[in-house]
């Protein structure tokens, strides 16, 4: 018997203690993958951000640093400048990426840096449990928005991947999804290339990954999949959004 | 041959694997982990062609899949 | 009176409201409460569990270490509060899901179906008012009329028939202790 | 008033919309979520406003800038979000505005944890930030206290145009009790009221009102800093406030804060009951240090012992108020541990020299006396 | 004899700090003549940034908040929600807006704060004697790159203005110059649209305006507007890069 | 090795480089802004990293970062950049990082001046931000102990994996003097040696190597915090370094630190010149604090002058050392101000009991003994 | 007529107003104001138009015009 | 041998490279130096001074409030700091832009027109070196020596010519300090 399916060598075997359905879980199977694809994972150093996949760090079977909440940017950029041959990925959610660290992520970008980013767009504060986002859409209830979000009180939700396409420093950014085994697919060769343009050194890269909060949401995790549909993917169009050199 | 494997205590009963599965022969079993969740299963084996698409949605990787070869 | 309780369960079996209605009843009793919750890591899962004081003087510290009241919802809270009981204290376990016995000798155990009576009552979820209403029948820490008036009010005017439902959990709970929990 | 069962986070929400707060300006974070949570609910209802800012740097610097406007305003968070606010504090304190800073701590250093601590005792009397300043700084020990001092902290703030600390920790915050809330204040009148120095558009009919922390000429800073200095003196001389319990006949006096002096005040009661005349000082204003307090009472305790969530930071200025007159001992938890009654009534007995079996089995923790270290 | 040319009223008596042919001096102007025409002095109130500009309280006859290093945008947002009949303007250089304070400049205009920008891009610390700023050319040399900006070491330039224009928040954003007489006049329309759009109540509005420091630029002031020309304006293209509503 | 001119900002930065240091991350700020403009220069020239961050948030950050890779690291800043960077000492603090931060300060609160003051030591000592931790603070006087201490900060730091603050002023910053700078390092060396715990990639040849202070069980947390207590002794026992000058029969003591002790010193030579015993203790660490020798010192003298740049915060540690033994008294200049000679050599005179007439006329400044507040 | 009239203590000498005179009638004069710089003049008034260019361009507001009405 | 010297002007008038010039002449000679500048406000204008020790000893306070020796180049430095130098002190001012005497009496003053002689050299900005002729002739603080040799190494090793113009300036400052400058 040959093993078609199985866990990647690049997750420990610790147990995620993500809510069942949350797609966080998929999207760190697929960073693992790439990583055991790419056969990476002695060089590969990963930093954690702060919100639900704080404690990534027991999941990567690879150096990890966990960082302050917002500066895992900061930190990617120090590590990768230390040890410019390894292989340097920083992974966020939406809270950590486009509130608080909303200028330490322009600036990697602005820089160039040479590291990936796997940011996570769950439109809430999954670990707070609940709170408005950036990326929060018009009209979702949040704990902090309880009437839906309005934008006459609290402003319109950002597209981080269009704002970061902007700067010159940015090399490859994508948004992707996960809700469909399809948009899985897509979302691993995306992972992929962000992943080999660093590798390449041809500077930053990101991909935006559209996941869901069936807790925070109020909805079951199959329900989860159709809202991302629904209501994300309209207002966050999925596909390349800076296109890498192709190879 | 295929073989499919719930790993039933990383099971969290998320369902997502029954929503997706292109041969819809995924359903939840009346077996409960020690988590509390009540884990699938799938209910005819041959059907399976081992696509793997339940095992790519899992959030869990709670799903292995073999193949004789 | 001086209940200091110490209630443990899985999060999802309605320990944090239970204990809620414990305090509300006993503020209208005229009673000093206290309430505190086990807040735990910003996910979820895991054992939930909650101090409570009810009490005819000033609370000092709402931190219940020495419970004199220990209601368990499952095992692996026996497992885990059973040592902090007090000498002589009481022990409210739900023999639903908890076979095994409490270890020690010196204390008062109760049991109590209540997965099994609250099925038989129609809806599962009643089971922590089952719960209740043994504990208030036992302790007398506050009283029936407060629960209900608390039970109203948290339930809201709406649903009429969840308030009776919960009520008559309450009730069950509470001629269950007699009728049902022997003394293990 | 009635009384209702309360959230200390969310008794403290409502107390500061009674007292005449119209603009909350936050950013999420355990275990003080509930104020901001509560607060976006309330604030519509009242006509003011709830912010979520995009980080704990901008909320501090909305608040400096809604003080400016002549605005009673808030902010909340917990440890580490306090360190990000420490340059806008100082800016605060420098522009001398009224505002309230509520720290709800969690155990510390870094990440850490959720679970409740006392660990920010130096960064919020000390000043955290750079520069000579201080805030006010209350230690409420209940959910009523809670809802009480921030609504005085509001007055208390306009008084001396000074930033009012409320420290409490994540116990406070999430445990519920009954609390009587305290009255509404009018809003209008709170919102402007004496505030003719405040930033509002001149309306072409006075000069402008400028608020400004730079003085590139140092005689001129040094000007600012001795008008603080003489404000600092005044708030001292004014505002001390501390509670005692059982401390008359005392021999043994014991010094804690907030939560922490709950759960010391039980094990003095346990302690009494074996005849060992124990008592309490608890201190409500952290900044001013009830010094005079300390001091009177070291004279006539065999010994001091300080109980914190912390390695020892309270236990400082229990020193520097009592020299070495005493021996002042150190019991604490940290990381989000909190003394058991059990725990303190042992140390009690052990300084009041009790022989027990019973003590030989310690407690985890730290224990020290001050000059040891 | 009438007065053609003077002093706005806006403006104190106070003289300027700036350097010798440092362009602040005429943007304050601009700014000033427009609350002049405007009528809108008394209801003014103004956030200066830390910058050369900091002293912009002791100019600007109207009520003024100096807020922290990169955090106008924020005070300026308080204040707005205070006094929503008021003008709030915020008048910040690129050390100011575009390095420390990325996160609030873009949450401002993603918030859609009915705030105006002015944004003084003269592509180096002034105040500080000329380190590296986010918005320095390539090639230029500051204290802080002193053989020229280097992309591999210290990234690419951020043209701020496109950034921001990516959010729905933001109603008008326009980049400017002052350094010819019609690029003189054409700044003063931007500003005065954009506190129209605020006096309308149509949301974030922002003029980034060419700016020149002469002093730490090594060059004369002449010299320096031609520099403007040469170097800058290939980089910032100047124009509405969001257009407001016509009136 | 020969001596060279040098600015201390300048000393500082090339010692750093001689010290292996080769990823410096800071953002400018006067009056320390040589460090970043000279490191600018010649990072590139020693192949390291010099990058100048998008805040000092930021570069905090990225300290923290490369410190976790494993590299001698350094940032610097003034006053309020550093109250933005508390956040990240204490995540560093937490994770146990080494790095050296520099702190040359300047007049607060807010935004202040650009003059050099010493109103930050309370934020050095005590941990300005959040939770239990310290930072070894060095109080170099001279350029040459900029360099000095510079140097041997990074090995301190790599000693006991803790965060060493170099705590300056913008006098000590900007001045120049004659300093002969320490030797290179061998670069490669100190790059990686000894740091097996370092985040470098695994090389599939070990575990992974984790950097994290999330504990959310509180058990854990209080394990650090027990762990970080223990260290913290460790350092208090054997890190504590000082200066005595004039000591031996002092009955006068004074006690300052940094630039104010060389101007206490001149003050001190001038008062022995009139027979004054004055002595001065100069703390060289601050923390850890040298209480022993201060208390050992105030059993021999009438009364204790500290003197600083602030509204009086070294005087703290000074009490806490020698508790009530003799009064301590303060004198301050405070926002930029520098204390002249003169005015240190007046207080002297008025706590030696001399009678002069130009003692009447005072200097502008704080004063106060310590136990009146 | 046109007065122009220039501030000359507020004046820095940056001699911008004098770069962009579409007329160049503007020159530097002998004199130093008491910050020391060389202050500038018109040296044709006759031929000034008012067009106040001058004066938009003066970093320093030092440049007054006034017409006949 | 202490010399504690305060130098001051309008910035521009190469205050800081003068005194620089100085103290690398007293170090040079085995002295210890210290150099202070009056960093200014985060931007320029104003007065700029600096504050020097040149000293056997070794230095405590590099903070010059009661300097022995005051070098003035313009009026508001002469009035800012006339009042501090030590009774008996040396004070140097520029005579040809300060044509004001001192108010006290109880100082040695001295005047030379340092922008006159300079231009007389054809070079204005050699007006500092003059005056630092002067002051090293009257003082004898440091040695022409190292003077020659901190000028040669300040101004690097290319530009011969303005290194030999900068040491006629010295010279003639020394030289002329005899010849003109006599007591006010
Ligand atoms: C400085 C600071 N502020 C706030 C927090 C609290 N906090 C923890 S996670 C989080 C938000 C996480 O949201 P997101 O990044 O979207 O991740 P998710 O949990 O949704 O995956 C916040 C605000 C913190 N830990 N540190
Ligand atoms: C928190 C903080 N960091 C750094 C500084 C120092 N600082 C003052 S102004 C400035 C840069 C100003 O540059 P810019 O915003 O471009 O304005 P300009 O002077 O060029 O007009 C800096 C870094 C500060 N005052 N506060
Ligand atoms: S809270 Fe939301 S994002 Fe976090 S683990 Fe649960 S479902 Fe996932
Ligand atoms: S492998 Fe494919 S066919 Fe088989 S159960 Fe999974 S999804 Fe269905
Ligand atoms: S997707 Fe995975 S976790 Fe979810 S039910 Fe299926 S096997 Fe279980
Ligand atoms: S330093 Fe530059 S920006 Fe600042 S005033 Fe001078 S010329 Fe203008
Ligand atoms: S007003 Fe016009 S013509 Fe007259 S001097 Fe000025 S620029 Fe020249
Ligand atoms: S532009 Fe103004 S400041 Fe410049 S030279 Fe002309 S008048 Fe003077
Ligand atoms: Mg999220
Ligand atoms: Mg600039």
């Amino acid at each position: 018997m040959e093993i078609v399916f199985g866990r990647p060598k690049a997750l420990t075997k610790v147990e995620f203690h993500y809510c069942p359905g949350c797609t966080h879980g998929i999207i760190h199977r697929l960073v693992a993958e790439i990583i055991d694809e790419l056969a990476i994972q002695g060089k590969s150093i990963g930093i954690a951000s702060v919100g639900c996949s704080v404690m990534a760090y027991d999941y990567f079977a690879v150096d990890m640093i966990q960082a302050a909440h917002g500066r895992a940017p900061a930190v990617a950029t120090a590590v990768k400048r230390v040890h410019p041959e390894s292989v340097v990925f920083s992974y966020q959610g939406d809270g950590d990426l486009a509130a608080i660290g909303t200028a330490e992520i322009v600036h990697a970008a602005a820089r160039g840096e040479n590291i990936t980013v796997i940011f996570v767009n769950n439109g809430t504060y999954g670990m707070t449990s609940g709170q408005m986002a950036p990326t929060t859409l018009i009209g979702q209830k949040c704990t902090t928005c309880p009437e839906g979000r309005d934008p006459g009180r609290a402003g319109y939700p950002i597209r981080m991947s269009e704002l970061l396409a902007t700067l010159d420093g940015a090399t490859y950014i994508s948004r992707e999804s996960v809700h469909t085994p399809a948009r899985i697919n897509s979302a691993k060769k995306a992972i992929r290339k962000a992943f080999e343009v660093q590798l390449r050194k041809e500077g930053f890269s990101l991909v935006e990954i559209l996941s869901t909060c069936p807790i925070n949401w109020g909805l079951n995790p199959v329900d989860s999949l159709k809202r991302v549909e629904d209501e994300m993917v309209p207002f966050y169009p999925l596909g390349e959004i800076k296109k890498c050199r192709e190879v | 041959m295929i073989k499919i494997t719930f790993l039933e205590e990383r099971c969290k009963g998320c369902q997502l694997c029954i929503s997706v599965c292109p041969k819809k022969i995924i359903t939840l079993s009346a077996r409960l982990n020690k988590k509390g969740y009540y884990v699938p299963l799938v209910q005819e084996p041959g059907k399976c062609t081992g696509c793997a698409t339940c095992a790519r949605m899992c959030p869990d990787i709670a799903i292995e899949i073999e193949k004789e070869n | 009176m001086d209940q200091r309780v110490v209630i443990s369960g899985f999060g999802g079996q309605g320990i944090m409201s239970m204990a809620q209605l414990i305090v509300y009843a006993g503020m209208m009793d005229g009673k000093n409460v206290s309430w505190v919750p086990s807040y735990g890591p910003e996910m979820r899962g895991g054992t939930a569990y909650c101090n409570l004081v009810v009490s005819d003087m000033k609370i000092g510290s709402p931190v219940v270490t020495k419970p004199n009241t220990l209601i368990v919802m499952n095992l692996p809270s026996l497992i885990k509060f059973e040592k902090s009981l007090v000498p002589n204290g009481l022990l409210l376990m739900n023999s639903s899901i908890i076979s095994q016995r409490p270890a020690r000798n010196d204390i008062r155990p109760y049991g109590i179906k209540i997965n099994d009576l609250a099925v038989e009552l129609g809806n599962l979820r009643t089971a922590n008012m089952i719960m209740l209403g043994a504990y208030v029948e036992l302790t007398k820490a506050v009283s029936d009329d407060s629960v209900f008036a608390s039970i109203k009010k948290v339930l809201g005017g709406a649903k009429k028939e969840l308030v009776s439902l919960n009520i008559d959990a309450f009730k069950l709970g509470a001629k269950s202790v007699h009728a049902m929990c022997a003394k293990i | 008033m009635e009384k209702v069962l309360m959230k200390g986070n969310e008794a403290l929400a409502e107390s500061a919309i009674r007292a005449g707060c119209r603009y909350y300006f936050g950013y999420p974070i355990t275990p003080q979520s509930e104020i901001p949570e509560y607060l976006s609910k309330r604030m519509p209802q009242v006509g003011g406003v709830f912010l979520q800012a995009e980080s704990e740097v901008a909320a501090i610097n909305m608040v400096y800038g809604a003080a400016a406007a002549g605005a009673r305003t808030m902010t909340s968070s917990s440890s580490l979000g306090i360190s990000l606010k420490l340059e806008g504090i100082s800016y605060i304190a420098a522009a001398e505005l009224p505002c309230v800073i509520v720290n709800i701590m969690r155990g510390g250093p870094g990440l850490g944890g959720i679970q409740p601590a006392q660990s920010d005792y130096f960064q919020a009397t000390k000043g955290g930030g750079h520069g000579d300043y201080r805030l006010i700084v209350y230690a409420p020990s209940s959910v009523q206290e809670l809802a009480d001092m921030t609504y005085q902290a509001f007055d208390i703030a306009d008084m001396y145009r000074n930033p009012v600390m409320i420290l409490g920790d994540g116990l406070l915050g999430q445990m519920m009790e009954q609390v009587e809330l305290p009255e509404f204040k009018e809003n209008k009148l709170i919102k402007t009221a004496d505030k003719s120095w405040a930033a509002t558009g001149t309306k072409e009919s006075r000069p402008p009102n400028i608020f400004n922390t730079l003085y590139l000429d140092p005689e001129k800073l040094e000007e600012l800093n001795l008008a603080l200095f003489e404000k600092y003196k005044a708030i001292e001389s004014r505002e001390v406030r501390a509670e005692e319990y059982m401390t008359a006949d005392a021999d043994l006096l014991l010094v804690a804060y907030g939560i922490t002096a709950r759960i010391v005040k039980t094990a003095i009661d346990e302690a009494r009951k074996k005849g060992i005349k124990a008592g309490l000082m608890r201190p409500i204003t952290l900044w001013p240090f009830p010094k005079a307090l300390a001091n009177q009472l070291s004279a006539q305790v065999k010994c001091i012992l300080t109980v914190e969530m912390s390695q020892g930071q309270l236990i400082e200025d229990v020193c520097l108020a009592v020299g070495r007159r005493v021996p002042v001992h150190f019991y604490g938890r940290v990381g989000g541990m909190i003394p058991s009654v059990e725990a303190v009534y042992h140390e009690i007995c052990r300084y009041a020299g009790m022989k027990d079996d019973a003590l030989l089995e310690l407690d985890a923790g730290i224990r020290y006396t001050y000059a040891e270290v």
